[in-house]
């Protein structure tokens, strides 16, 4: 990773509280162009806060973000947010309609659907769907958006493995062959480490940012038994304050983490 | 020993209808020993037929029409009087208009489509040569209320009312006139010496056959009742606003122009017959649908 | 399977409108006179006098003509006025004594002024009005109050041009909502349309009609247009029930 | 902050009263004639010396007790009806076109029935309950039905009892659609109750009242009148606004 | 594991279809008393519906489910499934009434409160929770919930890796003193691979078992670095089929899955 890379956007001292209750307590990050930022953090600490202050869709207490002024964001909410009353095909036409040309929209959800192993579902209504099938259409949706910033909270969640590894693959070439700056929430350290450029912890809340961690090794070269990966890993768990053993879950069973 | 107590019960049509029993709604005068009578009045013809048709009322004051349809019904009453002979007025603005000729070409403003106004003036104009239709136009309303309200505010020129909204509309509106008389062309026309039997007192018919002397009686005093209002409009105007929801100038200057006069059916047949058949003749339903038969009427 | 269900609703339906039918005998049987209330077959004999009439159709028509051009307009002002109070608080605070003056008014106070300002033919579709949009505009406006605050904030993140969110998520959202205001709507407006042309006497105008018929105490032709506008109702309802379950059973 | 909407409100509020005064006012005006439209000074006039007599309050108790009683009893009623038909779609289809028959029966029938059936008094009930009856019992079914399956689903897996799932899951589910119910259902009931009582003409009552002012021709009683009834309607609006409110801003 | 453990219900050739759509093509099998077993399976093969016909609250089409008679379920759905209009407390009170005498009520829900962290949130309603406290509070619900069987939809997703942590201890403790019946749906190899004692791998549809796998460890001794554990999550990750590269995640970058 080139350490200088071109800043999309930027948080300063961003503070934001719901009523009494102080979530984030003056954030403030770069966030480098066309890279994929992570953002990992306790449960509650505020990330999907964070995310939704980058949309615009939540107003900052304090602080300021620049760089966003007409710029289109594609958002993977936590909970798929789909129209129950839009079949798969509809629902993404719909966030797509205002921003191609009508013969476009057609091909282009087509072949996101068939990324995603949704075409046999295309005609298919959201309650008729399955948990993870549901979350598979909220990602064709942010993917087939044409938008230079991605916003995901919990992308991969409750998908099969394989389905899992597929999508991660998809999404990687997707980027490679049109980068777009990608900010995205995981609970998952070891997907982080496969997938970010930059790895940002928050703390628990009043939220701060706790440490960046850039990744050492191109994104192609990553592999498990990397000493240095581990190394990281380790470093990020033990980050993870655990109530019972504050040791962190870097005790005994850590290993299935 | 002592008769058994009778109890009557009259009900009366708010408005002009019952203006002739005002006197004994207010004082209540003895038929005979053994009778105590309940006067009541009634604001809606729904409510009227609900007393008759219950059996509740043993006399009651309503429109001819009226009694006779009941009667086609099959409800067991007898026409017995009739209390007042047409209280309609033809209204307005222009003193040009003197005869029912003069409405040639002109906006009317009439209530109750196809009621015995509208026939009436429908008569009259056809006895004129005039096509209702064609000929003028004619605008209606539901109720004279409206028509009288629209009238004081001068949005009509021309209108036919009832008293007591004739009054009504002179008295609030200067510029108003009563231009033509319902009473004095029917006389015109069919060439009789009365004037339509507008309203009457029907009772009940078993109680006419069980007690003919009482029934007789009342008759008698309400003929007297009527002729002091006649004579004490004055008197009369407060208990008109008192009981029938006239109020009381209106009812003091109205009285003269209700034409009442209580005649007991059996003298004027062919007032009645005449009428009623020019009813029928315009549409059969305004009488029940046909003519009623001779036990429609009181019997000597 | 789908016909079955059909089948058996046809069937209810039937049966529930002879229901309707032997209750009204009963009550008839009791009552006794037909001049308070005439049974089904004294009514439906006057129906059948009725329809043969060329003016049956005529009087029908407008008072179809007036219902629907009243109920049109009200819903329609409705919908714009109950999305603007659904999604504006003020304006909803600012707006919302108009409608409860407008839908708590009694209509003796207006029938004069509507007979002053309109021809009679218009006075029902003008009272209908006043007794549907309010209806409209209140189920409306609740109905965007509770549309999910999370749908809406995905729409804006993707920059959906705001009529299309009206039109594709606003409306879907409410749709039962809609649905009702429509039911109720409609089936009030054949009433109060019946009800201002008794008040308006039109020259044709079911209303009227009845009208005519009760001051003659011609009760069974009273009831028999009671039954027509009932059919009309029934009519209605049923179209727009068809309407609704199609848009909704779908994603169901 | 939370104290300042309600003075912005407040606020709103009185501005939008005085803006229906200022629009009457104006109307008055062009309309030119007291005994057809008789403007706010006249009509608050005629108001005044109506409170002072004791009367009053008698007529305005009589009539309260009416629509209370009436929009009380067909609230009632259709919260259960609604319900049923909502969970039910067989009993759903036997029991709408009953109720398309009620809402949709012209006034002056039931009138007709009314008067003999019932005193004078409960007419204006009986009335008030045909209106407001199928305008809950739709709402409330249309809300049942569309109520999140997948919460059902949980409560009957955990075995919660069905009345508490009807109190605690449905109600509240539905209770945008018992809002709009209620509102346009107490905004009715006044209006009919009214027009009921001066059908009816009860010894007490607004509407009878009413009826006595105008055949009087003393129309700014009349306005005043209506001007009582739609206070009534703006008083009740505004509890049940407050109460809904309070119940659903704790969560939204 | 005793091999031959008692059993607590079972399934018969249990059938179900949606429409057209055939999910479940037959499955058996028995569900061990007392014990934890785990469902892993590919997106949109029908664990859901498998769950769902256990709870009872969808119907086999053929086939039968035995030794259900009057026992209570406990059921975390994969979505929260709260209700908004009432406090943490209030929905987990909502299960609990009919069940426990009111003074139970306060205590129990207290102490599940406090175990999963959420006691600083008793009185706020779900719309003002995060993702992931929502999930807390749905499983709290599940686990306060007086029930023989246990049945769980991806009960540990969106939790950040300590939390997850705790939170399995908290659970194998629980469990451990009042033992229930889990059955629980995971994608996570690793997490079956610690928690249950029996998995179960579901094909694509039409539905049926893949295989059954026992695990040859007593829980407590189980540690990622024994070798029969790695055999085992290798065997099971090779029987997910990715599209892309059928020789499966068993492929350069697997060891991140
Ligand atoms: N109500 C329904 N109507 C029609 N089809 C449905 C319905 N529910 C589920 N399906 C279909 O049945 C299949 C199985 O659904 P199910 O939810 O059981 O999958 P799952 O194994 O839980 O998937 P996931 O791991 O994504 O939760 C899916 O293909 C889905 O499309
Ligand atoms: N609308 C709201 N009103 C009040 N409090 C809120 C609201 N939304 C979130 N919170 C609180 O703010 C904090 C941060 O919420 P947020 O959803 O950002 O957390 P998160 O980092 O996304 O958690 P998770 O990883 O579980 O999704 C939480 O403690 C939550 O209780
Ligand atoms: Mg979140
Ligand atoms: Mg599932």
């Amino acid at each position: 990773m080139e350490i200088k890379a071109e800043i999309e956007f930027s948080l300063h001292k961003v503070t934001k509280s719901y009523g009494a209750l102080k979530v984030l307590n003056g954030i403030s990050l770069d966030v480098a162009k066309n890279q994929i930022t992570a953002i990992l953090g306790p449960s509650g600490c505020g990330k999907t806060t964070l995310l939704s202050l980058v949309a615009g869709s939540r107003q900052p207490d304090g602080g300021e973000i620049r760089g966003l002024e007409n710029k289109n964001c594609s958002f993977l909410f936590q909970e798929p947010r789909l129209l129950d009353w839009l079949t798969v095909t509809q629902n993404i036409a719909f966030v797509l309609k205002d921003k191609l040309p009508a013969e476009e929209i057609e091909p282009k959800i087509e072949s996101f659907l068939k990324k995603t192993g949704l075409f046999a579902y295309r005609n298919s209504y959201p309650r008729r769907l399955s948990g993870g099938q549901r979350q598979l259409v909220a990602m064709a949706r942010a993917l087939a958006y044409p938008s230079r910033i991605l916003l995901m909270d919990e992308p991969f969640k409750s998908l099969d493995p394989a389905l899992k590894f597929d999508l991660i693959q998809h999404f990687l070439r997707l980027w490679t062959a049109e980068p777009r700056t990608v900010l995205y929430v995981t609970h998952e350290i070891k997907e982080a480490l496969l997938l970010a450029d930059e790895i940002y912890i928050l703390s628990q809340k009043p939220t701060v940012i706790r440490s960046r961690h850039p990744l050492p090794i191109p994104r192609s070269q990553r592999r498990y038994d990397d000493c240095s990966l581990q190394a990281l890993e380790k470093r990020i768990a033990g980050e993870f304050r655990s109530q019972d053993n504050p040791a962190g879950p870097a005790g005994k069973t850590f290993n299935f983490y | 020993e002592a008769p058994a107590r009778v109890e009557l019960n009259v009900v009366a049509l708010a408005g002009p209808t019952g203006l002739s029993l005002v006197q004994m709604m207010e004082e209540k005068p003895e038929l005979a020993p053994e009778v105590t009578v309940h006067y009541s009045v009634v604001r809606t013809p729904e409510q009227m037929t609900a007393r008759i048709v219950s059996g509740e009322a043993d006399f009651a004051a309503i429109p001819t029409n009226l009694a006779a349809v009941l009667y086609r019904r099959g409800i067991p009453i007898r026409l017995a009087a009739i209390t007042n002979w047409g209280v309609m007025y033809l209204v307005g603005k222009d003193p040009a208009v003197t005869g029912w000729e003069d409405l040639k070409g002109r906006e009317l403003a009439v209530t109750g489509r196809g009621t015995t106004p509208d026939i009436l003036l429908r008569y009259f104009l056809q006895a004129k040569g005039l096509d209702p239709d064609k000929d003028l136009t004619l605008r209606y309303y539901a109720a004279p209320v409206e028509l009288a309200q629209l009238v004081i505010a001068g949005k009509v020129d021309l209108a036919t009312l009832p008293e007591p909204w004739v009054t009504e509309a002179v008295q609030k509106n200067p510029e108003m006139k009563i231009l033509l008389d319902y009473q004095e062309e029917w006389k015109a026309a069919t060439g009789s010496s009365k004037s339509y039997p507008q309203s009457c007192l029907v009772v009940r018919a078993e109680l006419a056959e069980k007690n003919p002397g009482l029934v007789r009686e009342f008759l008698v005093r309400a003929a007297a009742a009527t002729e002091w209002v006649n004579k004490y409009p004055d008197a009369a105007a407060p208990l008109a606003e008192k009981y029938l929801f006239i109020s009381a100038e209106a009812a003091r200057g109205s009285v003269p122009r209700c034409n009442l006069q209580l005649l007991p059916a059996w003298e004027i047949r062919e007032e009645i017959d005449q009428y009623l058949q020019k009813l029928y003749d315009f549409n059969p339903e305004t009488v029940g649908g046909e003519l009623p038969d001779a036990d429609f009427y009181l019997q000597k | 399977m789908r016909i079955s269900i059909y089948k058996n609703n046809f069937l209810l339906l039937a049966s529930s409108l002879l229901g309707v039918i032997l209750l009204w005998s009963a009550v008839a049987a009791v009552t006794g006179k037909e001049i308070i209330l005439p049974g089904p077959a004294a009514t439906f004999g006057a129906l059948l006098t009725l329809i043969v009439s060329a003016d049956f159709w005529c009087h029908l028509g407008a008072t179809l003509l007036r219902g629907a051009a009243g109920f049109t307009l009200s819903y329609l002002a409705g919908l714009a006025a109950g999305v603007i109070c659904g999604l504006n608080p003020y304006f909803n605070t600012a707006f919302r004594p108009l409608l409860v003056t407008i839908r708590s008014t009694p209509s003796m106070s207006l029938i004069l002024l509507a007979l002053i300002w309109f021809r009679a033919d218009f006075v029902a579709v003008f009272v209908t009005f006043l007794v549907v949009f309010p209806l409209v505009t209140q189920n409306v406006a609740d109905g965007i109050k509770n549309i999910d605050p999370n749908l809406v904030e995905m729409a804006r993140v993707y920059r959906v041009k705001p009529f299309r969110i009206y039109k594709e998520l606003y409306v879907p959202a409410i749709l039962p909502y809609l649905a009702a205001a429509a039911a109720n709507g409609l089936g009030l407006a054949w009433k109060v349309t019946v009800a201002a042309e008794v008040m308006a006497v039109p020259a044709r105008g079911i209303g009227a009609e009845m009208d005519k018929a009760r001051i003659f105490l011609q009760i069974p032709e009273v009831f028999a247009w009671t039954v027509v506008v009932v059919l009309l109702g029934l009519f209605f309802d049923r179209a727009l029930e068809a309407i609704v379950e199609k848009r909704i059973l779908a994603w169901k």
